[in-house]
């Protein structure tokens, strides 16, 4: 376990772990009551990943984001209130009700948008990092997808272009082992996305996505890399969907056991394991720090709950801005 | 007559003519026996054709129109699916500069009898990637057809057409049609391209109408005939080709029309249909087209924002009144 | 005044707004010091500017405009180039689903301050997937502007204003345009966007016309002189926004109208026009709105086959007369 | 030197190369003559790619091109008189002068068509395969494409599902070193592009491209395995393009002394050697093919400089089958 780590730093990513987790499990209720509009992508199983990275960025740093975004926006800072207002179409949301759960986005703290459109964050990352080069600034951007993203065109012409560019981009594939219904083996051929670093020239590293410290340090040794201006870092973090892919989806494609298999090596559970051995946190602050959590969201929550839906003109304004 | 779901009917029309025809075979993203297509069309289909003709595919929309491109110009029949009808703007390149264009840059030595499906529309809350409806696109595309079923009955037969021809065809459905019941024969049909079919009749307004609207505008019609207002509803079917003599017959009948289509208003559908009658029939018409579509924003989230751009009854009817 | 080329006026354009910002770069295919640019635009600027503000890049045209968005978003402002129009068919989804639809998405917490500058056109024999003109495409989304100069005084002017405004803007070229001279100012100037510009006064027949098109239509305009026919032509120049009212001044005078464009007819540019004055202009009308464009063919090769499918002087005279 | 190779086998080869250099020879000429519209991009130093890959492959096999494409089908076994025809325009040519020079097909052996948008070839050859393997029969599929398209998304996608799916196609990547005036290290940061096959979890292959046998060796193995069921193979063979992009390029961007190695390692000139130091050839012998070379590209000169140009109203068909 990372010594170096400070204390304040665990307990802060122990803490975005679980707000993460409690935010999601909020959603799922209140989308079956019928609160939540249209479809939701849980991030719940994967948010050692989301906090072992924005954990290594400031808030000048950017990340860009996918269809399964909440974490990332907690991670990176988001106002859990906003957040949530947004998902339920609220005025109050991030984005004034336009975007909802697949289009999160807080300009002000680097987040520069989550895209529905599978793939299709990755060049946009890689125009940031290019942005920090021209502007000659010491940022980075992480650039979040899946293991299904992976097979699309835009994964490649992006990478290509961030390495042969040597742009500040930290390229995190989330394998949780499914697109869909779709396992990985009957999408690709290989079983480590990061072997396609080679393709590119850079580095390409697999580590445990349900170790918090573990993603934090892979990604850790891609900043520096990137801020000697020597260019990208794929690192894909091994995961798994907890949940199905979508709300309505009972995921019966999984094989007998997986889920199980997977939930034992939760990465919140692992992380409270941790620090209850090492004593960095005892019981009872543990116990005080979800109790803050869950109040915290319930807040959230009501905010949200509270907040007018938009009115109706408004669907007319930020066509241009 | 039994009725089925516009769904049931696009999978018997799969169903028949992959049994039919051996070298007719589906592609797509989650079209098989795990899932089922996102909007369930494909369902049970890979447990009774086999993974290798109902092939799951990786997230590669290029790949996808390519691979069904390359297919179908050696002697198979693809059926490919693109999960929503807004991702075929990653595959625009393969559907409109390589199957619509291979017939006729080589000189007619090659087909390329390929169907794309995909599903278009607002209304169900999933925001500006999952929600537009893109049909003008592809009706610019000289090379390839387009249908626009808005039935059970015409989706079937429809299909069936496409997946029989020699040319591409873009298959466009509609989220919000899937459930959708309908009459649909048991025996076997086919319905041909570019025959619109009148969905009402009437005497005072034309409407042009397709998809999802077709719906909306017949709602429209029934609400306008108790304000002694006849609405004949015309409904393309396809746009590509496009049977202007109907829509023409019908203006010269009512001396009206009002343009109804569910995409954004500036280039789109109801803009070539207003230019053909403003080209082609203006003499007999007596007051300004109308249309009515999606006030040019992106699909917005929020269901009091997404109602407010969809075109709805209240809208058709107001620009009915407004000429009739 | 002095008279330079398109070409040159679009390359002095980027040149003062590179100076003037030191967030303005550019990047495509190309478009550096070993080549200058397919068509020669960007030529001498990565001389001026340096590699790092001149990008060549790889032949990855979504990763392209992708990265424009990435880099307009966090606060440059980048004027991509894709070498020939046709080939924004592979960056369709990063045009109009992401650069397009951001601002909306995001509530307008995002400003995209993008150019994308495309040669179109046919007329040198580079077949179909060169020499298409796709305008109508992006058109018909919402969240980008469409420019179409027709001259260089236009040209330069308006590549001005897209790069200094706050939206994407998707600007069209044409090949055939480059070498075209024309009077342009010495001095610093702009053209807002959304005014149209009557390229030449009449009183019979107006004539909306676009790119190279307005350069026939003048053409066409001056012979019909002759046979004492006095033909309005007005240049839109945007066509997103769409000065409607210009147009529309101008068939209330001629109660005529011929739209001539250089895309395929169905659903294109001339399609939107058309549909507008329909719409709310057609109590000014004496005779049926006429569409001179491109009769729904991919572009073929051979010098005859290709001079057969492009509008011309003849085909725009004939419909004129057809009206007038 | 393959002794295994027949002595026909290695004449026809030659003899094919020959055809190729030669016809782009007269290209390059009626182009000063404007007789060719458009634009052309000659194979010129790139013809032992060609021909040793068609040297593996049936009639009934199919190939799919490129803008650079007129080797393609010479080596494929088009008739040299409709290629002609094609590229001047006339109604005689493969495509009835709809084409042109980016545009060649000639469906009756297998040549599914030139491509002038750059990567998209790829998958084309990918649905060939799978039709090949849905069909049940034995063909092949090679598909050229340059090092420049390899940077396109296409490349991942095609390659990708072609592995997944275990397709039998031979992925040719011709390095030429310059698409268009930008040099391969301007656009990416590898320097072979057949590493990249690690990302698909199949065989990547440099050869020498200059080295007709050296091709023909490389491309049986991958068809050999393709035949076998076991997939894909990418081979990339290091060549140079011996003149510019297109017509119109002075080519000034290449360094000095570039083009004169490049020529010292011409494959026609190196076959052509070996064909003597290896006795398979006497030098009447090779004169003599060499004048019927010259006799049959003359024919398709004369045949398609006769051909009429189509009709005008032609312009109108073929745009639905
Ligand atoms: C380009 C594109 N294709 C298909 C979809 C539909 N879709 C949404 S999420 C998803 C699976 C994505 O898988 P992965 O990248 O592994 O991310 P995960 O959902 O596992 O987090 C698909 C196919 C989409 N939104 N965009
Ligand atoms: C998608 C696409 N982008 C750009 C072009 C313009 N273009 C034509 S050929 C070419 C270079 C291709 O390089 P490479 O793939 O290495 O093939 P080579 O010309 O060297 O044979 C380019 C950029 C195109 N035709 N298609
Ligand atoms: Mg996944
Ligand atoms: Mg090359």
């Amino acid at each position: 376990m990372a010594q170096n780590l400070e204390r304040e730093k665990l307990i802060g990513m122990y803490r975005k772990m679980l707000e993460i987790r409690l935010f999601e499990e909020k959603v799922f209720e209140l989308y079956g009551q019928n609160l939540v509009p249209g479809t939701i992508h849980l991030y719940a199983g994967q948010e050692a990943i989301a906090v072992g990275v924005c954990s290594n960025l400031g808030k000048d740093d950017y990340i860009t984001s996918t269809h399964r975004g909440h974490g990332h926006c907690i991670a990176k800072g988001a106002d859990l209130k906003r957040t949530m207002a947004e998902i339920l179409g609220k005025e109050t949301g991030y984005c004034k009700g336009k975007g909802g759960s697949m289009h999160i986005a807080d300009f002000n703290i680097g987040m520069l948008g989550a895209t529905a459109v599978v793939g299709a964050g990755l060049p946009i990352a890689v125009g940031a990092g290019l942005s920090i080069k021209l502007r000659k600034t010491d940022q980075i951007v992480a650039c979040f997808f899946g293991e299904g993203a992976s097979n699309q065109g835009t994964f490649h012409e992006s990478i290509n272009l961030a390495s042969t560019w040597k742009l500040p981009v930290i390229f995190v594939c989330e394998n949780n082992l499914y697109a869909m219904g779709t396992r990985q083996s009957i999408a690709m051929n290989v079983e480590n996305i990061a072997d396609r670093a080679v393709a590119y020239g850079i580095p390409g590293v697999v580590v445990d996505g349900n170790d918090v410290l573990a993603v934090y340090e892979a990604v850790q040794k891609g900043v520096e890399r990137a801020k000697k201006g020597e260019g990208p870092t794929l690192i894909e973090c091994k995961t798994y969907r907890q949940k199905g892919h979508s709300r309505v989806d009972p995921a019966k494609y999984r094989p007998k056991g997986e889920v199980e298999e997977w939930l034992a090596r939760d990465p919140i559970k692992r992380l409270k394991e941790k620090l209850l051995q090492t004593n960095t946190l005892t019981k009872t602050e543990i116990q005080r720090i979800e109790k803050e959590v869950v109040t915290k969201i319930e807040e959230a929550v009501k905010f949200a709950i509270e907040s007018p839906y938009p009115s109706s003109e408004e669907a007319l304004e930020d066509v241009y801005a | 007559m039994r009725k089925i779901t516009y769904r049931e009917a696009l999978r018997e029309a799969l169903r028949e003519e992959m049994r039919r025809d051996p070298s007719v075979f589906l592609l797509g993203e989650d079209i098989g026996r795990y899932w089922g297509g996102a909007f369930k069309v494909t369902d049970g289909l890979a447990e009774e054709f086999g993974d290798e003709r109902v092939r799951d595919t990786p997230i590669s929309e290029s790949a996808i129109i390519g691979t069904a491109v390359g297919a179908a110009i050696t002697g198979m029949r693809p059926v490919a699916e693109i999960m929503f009808g807004d991702l075929t703007a990653l595959a625009m390149d393969q559907i409109a500069n390589q199957a619509a264009k291979i017939c006729y840059m080589f000189g007619g030595q090659a087909k390329c009898p390929l169907v794309i499906r995909t599903p278009f529309g607002a209304g169900v809350n999933i925001a500006s990637h999952h929600s537009q409806s893109l049909e003008a696109w592809f009706m610019h595309v000289p090379g390839i057809n387009v249908a626009v079923p808005s039935t059970p009955n015409d989706a079937k037969g429809l299909l069936k057409t496409a997946i029989r021809g020699e040319n591409p065809v873009f298959f466009c459905e509609h989220k919000l049609l899937y459930p959708i019941e309908g009459e649909v024969p048991e025996e076997e049909y086919t319905i041909p391209f570019g025959v619109a079919d009148v969905k009402r009749e009437g005497a005072d307004v034309t409407i042009v109408a397709t998809l999802f609207m077709v719906h909306k505008a017949l709602n429209a019609a029934a609400h306008l005939e108790k304000e002694d207002i006849s609405v004949e509803v015309v409904d393309p079917r396809t746009l590509t080709p496009l049977d202007k003599q109907a829509m023409m017959k019908s203006v010269k009948k009512t001396g009206r029309i009002v343009v109804v289509s569910e995409d954004c208003k500036t280039a789109g559908v109801s803009a070539e249909i207003a230019a053909i009658i403003a080209e082609e029939a203006i003499d007999y018409l007596d007051a300004p087209i109308k249309r009515v579509a999606e006030p040019d924003t992106p699909i917005p989230f929020s269901p009091p924002l997404e109602r407010y751009v969809i075109p709805d009854e209240k809208a058709i009817i107001k620009a009915v009144k407004e000429i009739a």
